[in-house]
């Protein structure tokens, strides 16, 4: 490992090796890699309670006249009565589902994990710029976190008007019966907001500033790009979802009528700011995802990235497109069809940089020297997954086509594709591939792999059926399907649909036994088990407080794999000086 | 279960399924591509010890292929896409001299008005019916959309006409059937504890038929 | 090619600019947002809406609030005063300007809260007494705005607080600048916002 | 190089090494300016130009704050850039959701 020459930095990291209290050091603690850590434990918590909710939504779809819930007897009466899922608790898992994935767990698990714990150490810094901000940003998280899980049990239970929250229903508690949950979810959304901008506030700023010698723009790794970007889309958007939830809460709270027409306000305004907000916020959850892969394959190919410039302006225009095409949501809301007009052209543009990714992608894996090992296995994953959902959204971009799908199950399949086959695939492959950087040891590949394939075999299995329930006409979120004469026969399916979501939610507890049996039992990983050329595998495992003994200089792009004048080995770290490693290098 | 669309009944129909096979063509052969192209560089250049990865930042001349194909794809998809969506829901090609109800959303039922034998709303002879959608085939018929309570959305698949109905927003919906038959409309967005049975009937009758129940009710209604 | 080649060259520094003001940029770009949001909101609602819409003189008390808006106005200057005193290492001057601030920012709130109390109490509104925020989309959107507006004056006399006490304590000088500069681009901001809130809500 | 890792040694003095912007100046710009805001809305002209008027005082004003007092004029392009990024966004969306009412 070269070790950097003290004059190159001129600057060595003040070391703190005096004892910190333990509340200090695990719960209060404003280091990066411990932040990282809690956000990780959190969103694994809430990913685990949304993939419940979403079990039982999946029970009441598939035998809605049943009732026989298994274990429905725990529940309190006003959710589950004598077995049966009742409507009101129906709606409530709809809209907590979507909330508690969207919110709580994958886009704190790609943003408030990875941004914290890969920033830093892939730009050769010793912390985020503002590292209280940064523990203000987690634990804002904890209020969100409890207000939510408390919603289930106030009167009237959990937030049950979707949770794209459409007004009038989200603000009407005579209509929906939910008065006190709706709020709560409201608040808990507006904590959010505030730790997703103190998040990105921290992210923007460390990556223009806080570079290491040599990172320039062009030689930061993909992740950080791509995590850079999406901490841009959250700082612009999600201050409008705060303003427009707070709004929200007014209308429901102290006699205001922003959403509401009987008071001269208008619910389109809602949706035209929720999606403001939503559709950058779908690239939220996404280009960070799109980061983690191009990392792995690259890693996992042996082989620099395909096209870096290509990736990162794909990344820019994916982020400008995604300010202009929120109306795509709306086609069928009753705005102006001229608006419709507009935001169909921007929305299939979108495709472009998408296809470009995907194509750069599969370069990279082409005459690679592929190790498939459960971290690629995930990202070669994500890339067939988010194909199938980039490509599925071809058919709503059409504004004629949304038409007969909007609302349907179509719609659900192809946010799943993206948002599980996409963002949760590369999050498990991100997990397997940083976790022996997070925690010294490696987690298990036979458990890995198995995990993988029933990841991948059951999410198929649950969510392609999906698009053929669409088509046929089945609308989404409805407690009973069967009462429709158009959708008489599609009973079978729906339980073969909820028999996988089952085994897809089981694999999950296979994920988890690995995880924390990898703490103890895992073999020891060293300071770099891939061979990666990044900046954070070039320090120990895991790393200490304040990352480096001295701040790294860079003199490499951030994927040089198999480089034809590295004689020994087929990776060249960034920070490896050139003149000492590969002298033939240096002439090239 | 059939992975199909519904038998389609109306003109819009024709021109929507068309365009949902266009693009099924187009994005399935994408799909062939890439999961082909994914599986079988799995299996080509499985790592093997001792090989060493081809070197290559990348191709220029590539980057521009694939930039440019799905962007032409895109572009022609994009203007037929908005030129039938004119069609659809452009205001400047609503049919001057539909036939027009009045369609109510509210939780959870939908009202229909009818305009009674001098086929013009707000007269006197006009009368509501609940949950029951009657209309004459082969002939433009325009509904106004409004909402009492929250938002709905009215969607008959087989007709494949879908419409949020916004409470404050009078909001018109126009096709045409080209076979009698029987329907349901259903509601499309969530709207509240019964939004899974808040349905109604659609009958489309031939012009005769349609006079016919329309003079059966309009007495009752008159009272 | 990123590669060895490349070496020599010289690495890039960032921005040139210290991390805590591009932090407060950064966040200031946020802020933009959400009051944008509040803005866009009230400007579709009052063009929906704009026959019904009140002429603001008559509801709202536009001198007092003329004369609050010279309030926040003199806030802003000495509050770059006291970044030019800090420069110059000028103590008695940090501490005058950022007292001064202060002091216009807590009367600002107080008289706002003044204006408030008098819309709510004794104003009235289409018939009935009282003015408050369930007063039609007219009341709404003033109190929304205005009051996130006021909220974000409240956090900056806080944080005006704190600073004018470590004045007193000697923290700042010519060679720690940077606190009272950021704190200065937030005070502005707040400052700004309301040159566009008193044109859009008070006289327009 | 140093710096930028430890991102406190561009210092302030030497990035306002120009002479002192006229603070006192830009207040009585401002106030003089919020004085004829005041004094339109009392005119009796076109509805449209006391409108028109009053956005550009106010942005007039909005400008001079964010210039001198915020001191982006004297700021590298680089930060500018910073400052700038969300008003597009904020543009789109106003731009957008007003037309519901063409």
């Amino acid at each position: 490992m070269a070790t950097i020459v003290a004059e190159a930095t001129g600057q060595a990291i003040l070391h703190e090796e005096h004892e910190q209290s333990f509340l200090r050091k695990y719960i209060f603690s404003t280091d990066h890699k411990v932040i990282a850590i809690q956000f990780l434990i959190y969103t694994l918590f809430f990913l685990m309670i949304g993939g419940l909710l979403a079990m039982l939504m999946r029970y009441q779809i598939a035998w809605p006249a049943r009732g026989e819930l298994p274990l429905g007897g725990i529940f309190p009466e006003s959710m589950v009565a004598s077995g049966y899922i009742l409507p009101e608790f129906y709606n409530a898992l709809v809209t907590m589902h979507g909330s508690v994935m969207v919110f709580l767990a994958i886009m704190p698990m790609l943003v408030g994990v990875w941004a914290n714990y890969l920033i830093p150490l892939q730009l050769g810094t010793h912390d985020m710029a503002f590292p209280r901000l940064n523990m203000l940003s987690f634990w804002a998280m904890v209020p969100a976190g409890i207000l939510t899980l408390a919603s289930f049990f106030v009167v009237g239970g959990a937030a049950g008007a979707g949770w794209t929250l459409y007004a009038p229903l989200s603000a009407r508690p005579d209509l929906t019966g939910v008065g006190l949950g709706q709020i709560l979810w409201l608040v808990a959304l507006v904590f959010i907001g505030l730790s997703s901008i103190l998040g990105s506030v921290n992210y923007i700023t460390t990556t223009i500033n806080m570079r290491a010698p040599g990172m320039t723009w062009m030689r930061m790794p993909l992740t950080i790009w791509s995590l850079f970007i999406t901490a841009i889309l959250a700082l612009l958007a999600m201050p409008v979802l705060s303003a427009a939830g707070i709004m929200l809460i007014f209308d429901q709270t102290i006699g205001t009528s922003f959403f509401l027409p009987e008071g001269g306000g208008q619910p389109l305004l809602w949706q035209h700011l929720f999606w403001f907000f939503g559709h950058p916020e779908v690239y939220i959850l996404i280009l960070p995802a799109m980061g983690f892969t191009s990392e792995i394959l690259s890693v996992g190919s042996r082989k620099p990235v395909f096209g870096y410039k290509a990736m990162v302006l794909a990344l820019v225009s994916i982020a400008f497109l995604g300010f202009i095409v929120w109306g795509h949501h709306m086609f069928q809301s009753g705005m102006n069809p001229m608006l419709g007009l507009t935001f169909t052209v921007s929305t299939l543009f979108i495709a472009v940089p998408s296809a470009i990714k995907t194509f750069n992608w599969m370069g990279t894996m082409w005459r690679g020297n592929l190790q498939l090992h459960s971290a690629m296995l995930f990202a070669i994953g994500f890339v067939a997954m988010f194909a199938i959902g980039g490509l599925s959204g071809v058919f709503m971009a059409s504004t004629p086509v949304d038409i007969y799908i909007h609302d349907t199950y179509f719609i659900v399949a192809h946010i799943h594709y993206v948002l599980f086959g996409g963002s949760l695939f590369a999050l498990f492959g991100a997990i397997y591939f940083w976790y022996p950087k997070m925690f010294g040891r490696m987690m298990n590949e036979t458990m890995g792999k198995i995990h993988f394939w029933l990841t991948f075999v059951f999410f198929n299995l649950v969510f392609f059926p999906m698009h053929g329930v669409g088509m046929v006409g089945m609308m989404r979120r409805i407690y009973d399907s069967t009462g429709y004469a158009h959708l008489q026969g599609i009973e079978d399916t729906n339980a073969i649909i909820t028999w996988a979501a089952f085994g897809l939610f089981a694999s999950g507890f296979l994920f988890a036994f690995n995880f924390f049996w990898s703490l103890k039992k895992g073999r020891k990983a060293g300071a770099n088990p891939w061979n990666a050329t990044t900046l954070e595998w070039q320090t120990p495992s895991p790393p200490k407080h304040g990352n480096w003994e001295e701040v790294p200089v860079v003199y490499h792009g951030p994927h040089e794999y198999s480089h034809p004048d590295v004689e020994d080995k087929d990776w060249l770290a960034q920070n490896e000086r050139p003149d000492v490693v590969s002298p033939a290098a240096g002439s090239h | 279960m059939d992975w199909a669309l519904p038998p389609n009944y109306s003109t819009f129909g024709v021109v929507i399924d068309q365009l949902f096979w266009i693009i099924l063509v187009i994005t399935g052969i994408a799909f062939l591509l890439v999961e082909g192209g994914i599986l079988w560089f799995c299996l080509k250049y499985r790592g093997r010890e001792g090989a060493k990865a081809h070197y290559t930042h990348g191709s220029n001349r590539l980057e521009i292929i694939w930039t440019v194909i799905p962007a032409i794809i895109i572009a022609v998809l994009g203007a037929y896409s908005a030129l039938v969506w004119d069609d659809i829901k452009g205001s400047s090609n609503r049919p001057a001299d539909a036939l027009e109800f009045l369609v109510v959303g509210k939780q959870f039922e939908w009202n229909i008005t009818y305009p009674g034998v001098d086929e013009t709303l707000g007269t006197a002879d006009d009368f509501t019916v609940r949950n029951q959608f009657h209309f004459p085939v082969n002939e433009d018929i325009t509904i106004l959309l409004e909402s009492e309570d929250v938002i709905h959305s009215f969607f008959i698949p087989e007709l494949r006409v879908k419409q949020d109905a916004v409470p404050g927003m009078t909001i018109p919906v126009w096709f045409d059937a080209t076979q009698t038959g029987n329907f349901e409309i259903a509601c499309a967005e969530l709207c509240g504890l019964g939004h899974y049975y808040m349905m109604a009937s659609v009958t489309v009758h031939s012009a005769a038929d349609f006079d016919a129940w329309q003079a059966s009710q309009a007495p009752a209604a008159a009272q | 090619m990123a590669h060895a080649a490349t070496a020599g060259r010289v690495p890039e520094r960032g921005l040139d600019v210290y991390t805590q003001k591009v932090g407060m940029w950064v966040f200031l770009c946020s802020e933009v947002m959400f009051f944008a949001g509040l803005i866009g909101s009230y400007v579709v609602l009052r063009f929906g809406a704009a026959d019904t819409w009140a002429v603001p003189n008559e509801v709202l008390n536009v001198p007092i609030t003329a004369f609050n808006t010279f309030l926040l106005i003199c806030s802003s200057v000495t509050m770059v005063k006291a970044f030019a005193a800090a420069q110059a290492g000028d103590q008695r001057g940090i501490k005058v300007y950022l007292l001064g601030t202060t002091l216009l920012g807590a009367t600002f709130l107080g008289v706002q809260v003044y204006e408030y109390v008098e819309l709510v109490l004794h104003q009235s509104w289409q018939g009935s007494h009282g003015f408050t925020p369930a007063a039609g989309l007219y009341g709404a959107t003033f109190f929304t705005m205005t009051g996130f507006h006021g909220f974000h004056v409240l956090l900056g006399v806080i944080c005006l607080a704190w600073a004018t006490i470590r004045a007193w304590r000697g923290h700042w000088g010519a060679d720690n600048t940077h606190g009272i500069e950021v704190l200065g681009l937030y005070w502005h901001f707040v400052d700004l916002v309301w040159i566009i809130l008193f044109t859009i809500v008070y006289l327009i | 190089m140093s710096e930028a890792a430890g991102g406190h040694a561009a210092g302030g003095a030497d990035d306002h090494g120009h002479e002192h912007p006229k603070y006192m100046l830009i207040w009585l710009y401002l106030a003089i300016l919020t004085a004829l805001e005041v004094g339109v809305v009392y005119l009796d002209i076109a509805q449209w130009l006391i409108i028109t008027s009053l956005l550009i005082m106010a942005g007039w004003k909005a400008l001079l704050v964010a210039l001198y007092y915020m001191h982006l004029k004297f700021e590298p392009n680089r930060l500018r850039l910073v400052a700038l990024a969300p008003l597009p966004a904020v543009a789109i969306m106003i731009i957008a959701i007003m037309m519901e009412y063409v």
